[in-house]
């Protein structure tokens, strides 16, 4: 029991020193490096989940400083489901990636670092998702900014180094702004610990702008429509294991953050009319980001406009948490289950994609006719991931949009609803423009030597895990009864 | 289970009764005949073709006549009149291919109706058989509704108005054989449908009279129609429809009156029989003239008389018969229609002495046509036809014939019998005489006349809507492609860097101000 | 655990056929059939049980507070015997259509995955199962309509997708709402909804967004739009699946929801009842005069089909007992027939490529066995006694007008008479002489023509022991009268 | 107490300032300057919480934030140089919006 009361620092550590290890390792070892730390922190992200769900949420103190000046770290039921769902996904990106950066391609640029970087990202990413402190959030927002904008322009061509720019950019624009909310914040209040501020917050002006600049700052992070200019570049140009993490795993970080100032630290009704807000910008990200992903022609283009669109979802718990305990319950439930189904399709996805783009040696959709045919493994992940992007049973997407669309109906809102289901079909309908063309019988068998048995079933098992979720709804159900945001809204004893 | 469910197989009940065995013998008689005139005459390669559907239709137009229970009437009734479509366009031409269609189309609907009527009458009895069918539906709520569609159903069947061309356009491209039996035996299930299943004596005294009227009208107007159609066995089909009207009226007189009601029967067997057969001989005598040369074409005109004379109605024939049933029993009405129907009765006789007169014209200008097959079969069943025209008449049970044949003999109704052929005859001489514009209207009447107007509006109809349909695909796809453009170049302009951190800096604003509100 | 199974061994019987891939072809076809074999066994023995009185049922959770149920009762049983036995009959002939084409593993593992979908659809005891299963039978379908791969096919994909995903999406809104407002309502007759039949104009908009969703699949105008253009899948597909699965997962939605979700009385009171028996009608009508303009074989059923579905939806909606039977019953006969006329579609179009009506002459010289048994389904089809198709439509009709909706059974017997309409020319077409005529009796693949015949056969025989126990009839009219709590037939 | 208001108002001022140079000028060099402008900006601010109520002594964790907040943004400016940099070599621009480069005589 003592080893899994230490499994935050550990989730924190581990990465670090495999990120280290791997940096002083050389190209070779490198991955080896990095698949045996994916193997361990998913070992961690279990136990620790086992432990929230054993004992309720928990707080780590780094080196047992303590707050204010030492760093806490709290674990409860949402961040063990993100701290697991980063772990999966990063075990499979690693596994990917060693065949998708192959240790014998000595032209590209950076490679090497990818497997450092990658670690380092993850480090920051398992610490953002555990501290319990709105200073450290900053500091761990930037380092995943830092790290993903370094691995997006990894490939170094003219295209992506474009979008890295973009990208850091719009990230330095979001930290400061993140940073002088804090700074407001911490002139009100003189509290940065989210336990503290959630007890002692009080109606205050310049509280209330710090908030509310932090929560802008984060939806920049998110990239919830309109402030998502900078995603489809930086994902769509970025190498696909890159795209996979940061399109499943990154912008779930800055909205874990939101979701907890705006559920759990701050009263009902602190920032009266920003759950509005966002729920309104949430649905414009459905319907926009999907009616882009329909109109584009290059398919990691399209799967990147799709993350837009998926984003969105997540923003309709706000509006949703006004109606009660039991509307919160179904409606946060849904979100984690989104969260985690939509983090496991869209890693299958980018990763399809990249295995697409290596066999056909382009990124264009209508040129793909065929791929059934030499790749049916690949096409099938590509299909199941669909099919849980467009919430169809039985997928982890179906449940997220089962408990969203219960939520908003028994909230009595019902037009959150009609956004979740034109969702769903517009999703369908991106997918299935990909898909029609991937079924298509052509004769092209050119670049099947290409394939690799790993970027052929990678994708297909990150795909199969996000169907198989649905099986694990109670189980995430029971997660999400062990957060913070319930057990502090009355609903978990 | 309840009764009125179908039980498969073991729900068919079949019986002779009174009532049907007249026309099972009629029927039984016609088809067999029909059926060998048909296979003598058609060349050994279409054989198999012709019978793939006069089998099925005789075994229907047969056991109709046996069927007890509504079920099986209805088979019976579809069994022959689906498969007649076969016969009718047999040839194969574009004229035969749409009068099968319009003959499908009207059949299927008086086979709806037919069915529609027989479940509510079933309903209503709950029972399936037949007698107890026509008693309970007098009594019930729905007895209207069944009704009217029971004689929309046979209305359809017998060529009444509007549908008065069904019947020409049955028979005129049909192969003479197929052609025999439907003009003598087809239209007479509508006839013995009425029986079966007209309640008696429970309508409205307006129901009978609008039914009564209705007859009258097809009576004459499918005359005159006829006078003016192009080919013998058109002439024949509208003659048919002609006495049909007849027996219509027939029905209308059961509707209303109890006590008519045998009467009105008695005289639709009456007429079944009568015309069943003499339509039968003529269609028959009509190929056979065709088929001969010389003096015996001539002797085979001559013999065609017969037939004539009796649908005209000449005295000791059997149309003279079957006319005075039907006075009869509209005699027993009372009434302004039902007098006015008795007043005008014998004038449908000049329609249709005019119409046999047109018929003998048109078959006598036949040219003969070059057969291979000896003629001699023909002849010989043709004459079997003839001998039961003429002989009919003394078989018949008594009770129908008795008074008839005694008033025959009257110079009162000899006069009766011959007058309305003598206006015929005069008035054929006097348009010999005619301005040729007047003798021109002879041939304008297409058989099938309003009902092939009415299938060109369907077809015109059908291909408008067609390429109306065509159009409206195009100018979506384009609309289509600009809505496309238009959401990628918004887009752009989202995505440009200052733009959309500006819209970025609006957000931080709105949030504050809402969250400081 | 019993009552999964029937939707677990075809489901098994997919994956292993995915699983072993193109080449080993016989393994394939020994894995299809055994496990067709088997479903019909357990069918069958389900069916046993639930005759004497005992519904097998099973619930897994799954959402909070709803569970994943199948429960094996009469009326879902009725749907699922039709989808196996069918699935047995048409495995046979899809062996022999699908010889000489490509991509097999992927068709007949679909193929096995949609009836697995279907015997779902047909156990599912409750709406969210229900719901579940429709869906997974709209995406197991999709492969199966594009397989060809043809552009025309990918655009009839595209339309099915487009209107199945839209009609699941009014399906889940209208699923998850009851679940709100209900919770868990396990389908019963007579109605499952008594505890909240006060929140009527809920209920309304539910009925109908469940319509909206069952609907598509029905082919309820104006919901019909995919169905014909997804003719363009092989035969054996359009013959299972357009006739039997897919469609009458639509009309069994309907039925359920009607006659033991809502109830019949909850559906009378309400006033939903008749404008569904409107909207049914008017489909009947309409496509059955818009199949009287088809040329294409294929399209002219699929017309046909979507007139016939309405048959049953109709005698749903009327809420009368005779009606609702005869509704049941029909979606048995419809299937037997329906997926006769396809496989002769098939074949013809396998052995001679003819497509439309107009090239058949000679067909009936040429393959009289198949032609033979395609009429007989025509008749029936049309309403011809003794066959099948009349009984139901008897019953249909005398339904109609026991419910007092003589307008119903007009309608009926109007679409009977267009039937007639658009069925005959088909036959004298075939029987015409015509370019086919010389090869006499060459008929198709003996694996083709078998089934052909089996289920040609099948509409006589039905027909003709509609009254004997154990018949679709009887067994429609057991199932259906708890929902009329005291009707006996 | 006036202190902390000047600290406050500088800081917000070169905020602002930092804000218009990273949405409108579109050299690239010029934005990563402006976003230093805003981290001062914020810097500034902190710093001068650090000594809002000076009877209770120097305030520690505000200078233990921006200390760290240093910490970043020099991490986040090297990037920044380093990848326009790269982006200038690959391309021969200096903007994100395709204008041709204005070259050396800036």
């Amino acid at each position: 029991m003592n080893v899994l009361a230490q499994s935050p620092g550990l989730l924190v550590a581990v990465p670090l020193a495999g990120a280290a290890i791997s940096f002083v390792a050389g190209r070779r070892r490198a991955p080896h490096v990095a698949i045996t730390t994916a193997l361990v922190v998913l070992t961690l992200a279990v136990a620790l989940a086992v432990h929230v769900l054993d004992g309720g949420p928990f707080r780590y103190q780094v080196g047992g400083w303590g707050a204010p000046l030492g760093i806490d770290l709290v674990a409860d039921g949402a961040a063990a489901l993100f701290l697991v769902l980063t772990a999966i996904v990063g075990l499979v990106v690693t596994l990917y990636a060693t065949a998708y950066f192959r240790t014998d391609d000595e032209t590209a640029y950076g490679h090497g670092l990818f497997w450092t970087l990658w670690l380092f990202m993850w480090t920051s990413l398992n610490a953002l998702f555990l501290t319990g402190d709105v200073f450290n959030v900053y500091v761990c927002l930037e380092l995943v900014g830092i790290s993903a904008v370094t691995l997006v322009t990894i490939g170094g061509g003219a295209e992506a180094l474009r979008a890295g720019a973009r990208y850091l950019f719009a990230s330095m624009l979001g930290a400061m702004t993140y940073l002088l909310g804090v700074a407001l914040l911490y002139a009100a209040t003189g509290q940065l610990d989210m336990d503290v501020l959630r007890t002692t917050l009080v109606a205050d002006t310049t509280a209330a702008t710090g908030l509310a600049l932090m929560i802008a700052a984060l939806v920049l992070k998110t990239a919830l429509v309109p402030a998502h200019f900078w995603l489809p570049a930086a994902h769509g140009s970025a190498p696909s294991p890159v795209s996979a993490v940061l399109s499943s795993l990154v912008v779930k970080g800055s909205y874990f953050v939101i979701l907890r100032l705006m559920l759990d630290v701050m009263p009902a009704g602190y920032l009266p009319g920003v759950d509005i807000v966002l729920g309104v910008l949430g649905s414009a990200a459905i319907v926009w980001g999907s009616v882009q992903a329909l109109l584009q022609t290059r398919i990691k283009q399209l799967v990147a406009y799709s993350t837009v669109a998926q984003i969105g979802y997540l923003f309709l718990v706000f509006p949703l948490a006004r109606h009660g305990a039991d509307v919160l319950t179904l409606a946060l439930t849904g979100v984690l289950v989104h969260a985690l189904s939509h983090g496991l399709a869209k890693g299958s996805l980018f990763l399809g994609a990249g295995s697409l783009m290596t066999r056909f040696g382009h990124d264009r959709i209508a040129d793909m006719a065929g791929a059934a045919r030499s790749a049916p493994a690949l096409t099938f992940g590509v299909a199941l991931a669909g099919v849980t992007m467009m919430g169809l049973p039985p997928s982890g997407g179906f449940g997220a949009k089962w408990l969203l669309v219960s939520a908003a109906l028994a909230s009595g809102e019902w037009w959150w609803a009609v956004v979740l289901v034109i969702g769903g079909l517009l999703a369908a309908a991106y997918m299935f423009r990909l898909l029609s063309v991937l079924l298509v019988d052509a004769p092209t068998e050119l670049h099947a030597s290409k394939g690799d048995i790993r970027t052929e079933w990678l994708p297909l098992a990150l795909a199969l895990g996000a169907v198989l979720l649905v099986l694990a709804i109670p189980l995430v159900s029971d997660l999400a009864a062990a957060s913070n945001v319930l057990i502090h809204a009355g609903v978990t004893p | 289970m309840t009764p009125v469910l179908p039980a498969g197989i073991g729900s068919l009940t079949f019986s002779l009764d009174e009532t049907g065995t007249p026309f099972l013998i009629l029927f039984a008689f016609l088809w067999t005949i029909s059926g060998l005139y048909a296979f003598a005459t058609t060349p050994a390669g279409e054989r198999a073709r012709l019978f793939a559907y006069f089998v099925p239709s005789a075994l229907g137009g047969v056991t109709v006549a046996l069927a007890g229970d509504a079920i099986s009437f209805y088979l019976c009734f579809a069994l022959m009149a689906i498969p007649a479509w076969g016969l009718i366009t047999h040839v194969g031409t574009p004229e035969a291919r749409r009068a099968g269609a319009i003959y499908l189309t009207l059949t299927a609907i008086g086979e709806a109706a037919l069915l529609a009527a027989l479940v509510i009458m079933a309903v209503e009895a709950d029972s399936l058989a037949l007698p107890v069918l026509a008693e309970a539906i007098g009594t019930s709520p729905l007895r209207d509704i069944a009704v009217a569609l029971l004689l929309a159903s046979i209305g359809l069947k017998i060529g009444t108005l509007p549908a008065s061309g069904f019947l020409p356009l049955s028979y005129t491209y049909t192969p003479a054989g197929a052609a025999s039996a439907l003009a003598g035996a087809s239209a007479k299930v509508g006839a013995l449908a009425m029986l079966r299943l007209l309640p008696a004596g429970v309508m409205p005294e307006e129901w009978a009279y609008v039914v009564m009227a209705l007859g009258m009208a097809t009576a004459f107007l499918a005359a005159i129609l006829g006078t003016l159609t192009t080919t013998p066995r058109a002439v024949l089909g509208y003659s048919s429809a002609s006495q049909m009207g007849l027996i219509l009226v027939a029905a209308g007189v059961s509707l209303t009156s109890v006590e008519a009601a045998p009467l009105a029967y008695g005289a639709i067997v009456a007429f079944s029989l009568h015309h069943g057969l003499a339509k039968s001989a003529l269609v028959l005598g009509d190929d056979v003239v065709s088929r001969l040369t010389g003096s015996a074409r001539t002797a085979a005109l001559a013999a065609l008389a017969l037939p004539v004379l009796a649908l005209v109605g000449a005295p000791l024939t059997s149309g003279f018969v079957a006319k005075y049933a039907l006075k009869d029993a509209v005699h027993a009405l009372h009434g302004t229609v039902p007098e006015a129907v008795y007043a005008l009765l014998p004038w449908t006789a000049i329609g249709t002495a005019a119409l046999m007169l047109r018929f003998f014209a048109l078959t006598r200008e036949r040219t003969a046509e070059t057969r291979v097959s000896s003629p001699r079969i023909p002849i010989a069943l043709w004459s079997l036809v003839l001998a039961a025209v003429a002989l009919v008449v003394w078989i018949w049970p008594a009770q129908w014939n008795v008074h008839a044949i005694e008033s025959a003999l009257s110079p009162s109704s000899m006069w009766t019998a011959l007058w309305p052929g003598l206006i015929a005859i005069a008035g054929w001489m006097a348009l010999r005489y005619a301005p040729r514009s007047a003798q021109r209207l002879t041939g304008i009447v297409p058989p099938g006349d309003v009902l092939l107007g009415l299938a060109a509006a369907v077809t015109a109809a059908d291909r408008w809507l067609a390429g109306r349909s065509r159009s409206r695909g195009v100018t979506a796809r384009d609309e289509r492609a600009d809505i496309g453009h238009s959401l990628r170049a918004a887009e752009r302009s989202a995505v440009a860097w200052t733009a959309a951190s500006t819209l970025f800096v609006l957000l931080v604003l709105l949030l504050v101000a809402l969250g400081t509100r | 655990m019993t009552a999964w199974l029937p939707m677990l061994v075809p489901a098994i019987a997919g994956i292993a056929t995915f699983a072993l891939g193109k080449s080993r072809g016989r393994a394939r076809n020994v894995v299809n059939l055994a496990a067709a074999a088997i479903s019909i066994a357990l069918v069958a023995r389900l069916v046993v049980h639930a005759y004497n009185g005992t519904v097998i049922s099973s619930t897994i959770p799954m959402l909070p507070g709803l569970g994943l149920g199948m429960s094996a009762d009469l009326l879902g049983l009725l749907f699922a015997t039709v989808a196996t036995v069918l699935w047995g009959v048409t495995l046979v002939y899809a062996i022999g259509y699908m010889d000489h084409a490509t991509d097999r593993a992927r068709f007949f593992g679909f193929f096995a995955l949609c009836i697995a979908a279907a015997n779902g659809v047909a156990l599912a005891d409750d709406p969210l199962s229900l719901f579940i299963f429709y869906e997974i039978l709209s995406l197991t379908t999709y492969p199966l309509v594009v397989h060809t791969g043809t552009p025309e096919a990918l655009a009839a994909g595209r339309k099915y997708l487009f209107y199945a995903l839209g009609g699941g999406a009014a399906l889940l809104v209208g699923v998850a709402w009851l679940a709100v407002i209900a919770g868990q309502t396990p389908f019963t007759p007579g109605g499952a909804l008594a505890a909240v039949s006060d929140r009527t104009a809920e209920l309304r908009v539910i009925f109908a967004l469940l319509v909206a969703g069952f609907g598509v699949k029905a082919a309820l105008m104006p919901l019909h739009g995919w169905l014909p253009g997804a003719m363009v899948a092989p035969a054996p597909v359009s013959s299972l699946l357009h006739a039997v699965a897919v469609v009458k997962a639509g009309v069994f939605g309907i039925i359920r929801l009607v006659n033991e979700l809502y109830g019949p009385e909850l559906a009378t009171s309400l006033g939903v009842a008749t404008p569904l028996a409107i909207l049914a009608a008017v489909s009947i009508i309409i496509a059955s005069v818009i199949a009287l303009r088809q040329d294409d074989f294929k399209r002219r059923l699929a017309y046909s089909t979507i007139a016939q579905l309405s048959y049953i939806t109709l005698g749903t909606a009327l809420c009368s007992p005779l009606a609702a039977a005869g509704a049941l019953a029909h979606l048995a006969h419809h299937a037997v027939m329906k997926i006769t006329m396809f496989f002769t579609a098939g074949s013809v179009y396998e052995t001679l490529h003819v497509k439309k009506v107009s090239q058949m002459p000679g067909l009936a010289r040429r393959m009289p066995l198949t032609m033979a048994s395609f009429a007989v389904a025509a008749f029936a089809l049309a309403g011809i006694p003794p066959l099948v198709g009349f009984a139901s439509k008897w019953m249909l009709g005398v339904g109609s007008a026991q419910s007092g909706s003589v307008w119903a059974l007009i309608v009926y017997v109007s679409s009977g008479a267009l039937a007639l309409g658009y069925m005959v020319p088909i036959l004298t077409s075939a029987l015409r002489e015509g370019d086919h005529t010389p090869a006499r009796g060459a008929e198709s693949d003996p694996r083709m023509l078998w089934p052909i015949v089996t289920v040609g056969v099948l509409t006589v025989v039905l027909g003709l022991t509609a009254g004997l126990p154990g018949s679709p009839v009887h067994w429609a009219m057991t199932a259906i009268a708890p929902s009329f709590g005291g009707w006996t037939p | 107490m006036s202190t902390y208001l000047v600290y406050t108002a500088g800081g917000v001022l070169l905020y602002a300032l930092g804000t218009y140079g990273l949405l409108a000028r579109p050299h690239l060099i010029h934005k990563v300057i402006s976003a230093n402008f805003m981290g001062s900006g914020v810097f500034l601010i902190l710093i001068g919480l650090g000594n809002r109520s000076p009877e209770s002594g120097p305030d520690p964790v505000p200078q233990a934030m921006v200390l760290t907040g240093i910490v970043v943004t020099v991490a986040l400016t090297a990037l920044g140089l380093a990848i326009v940099k790269r982006y200038y070599t690959a391309t021969g621009l200096d903007n994100l919006d395709d204008k041709p480069s204005a070259g050396g005589d800036r």
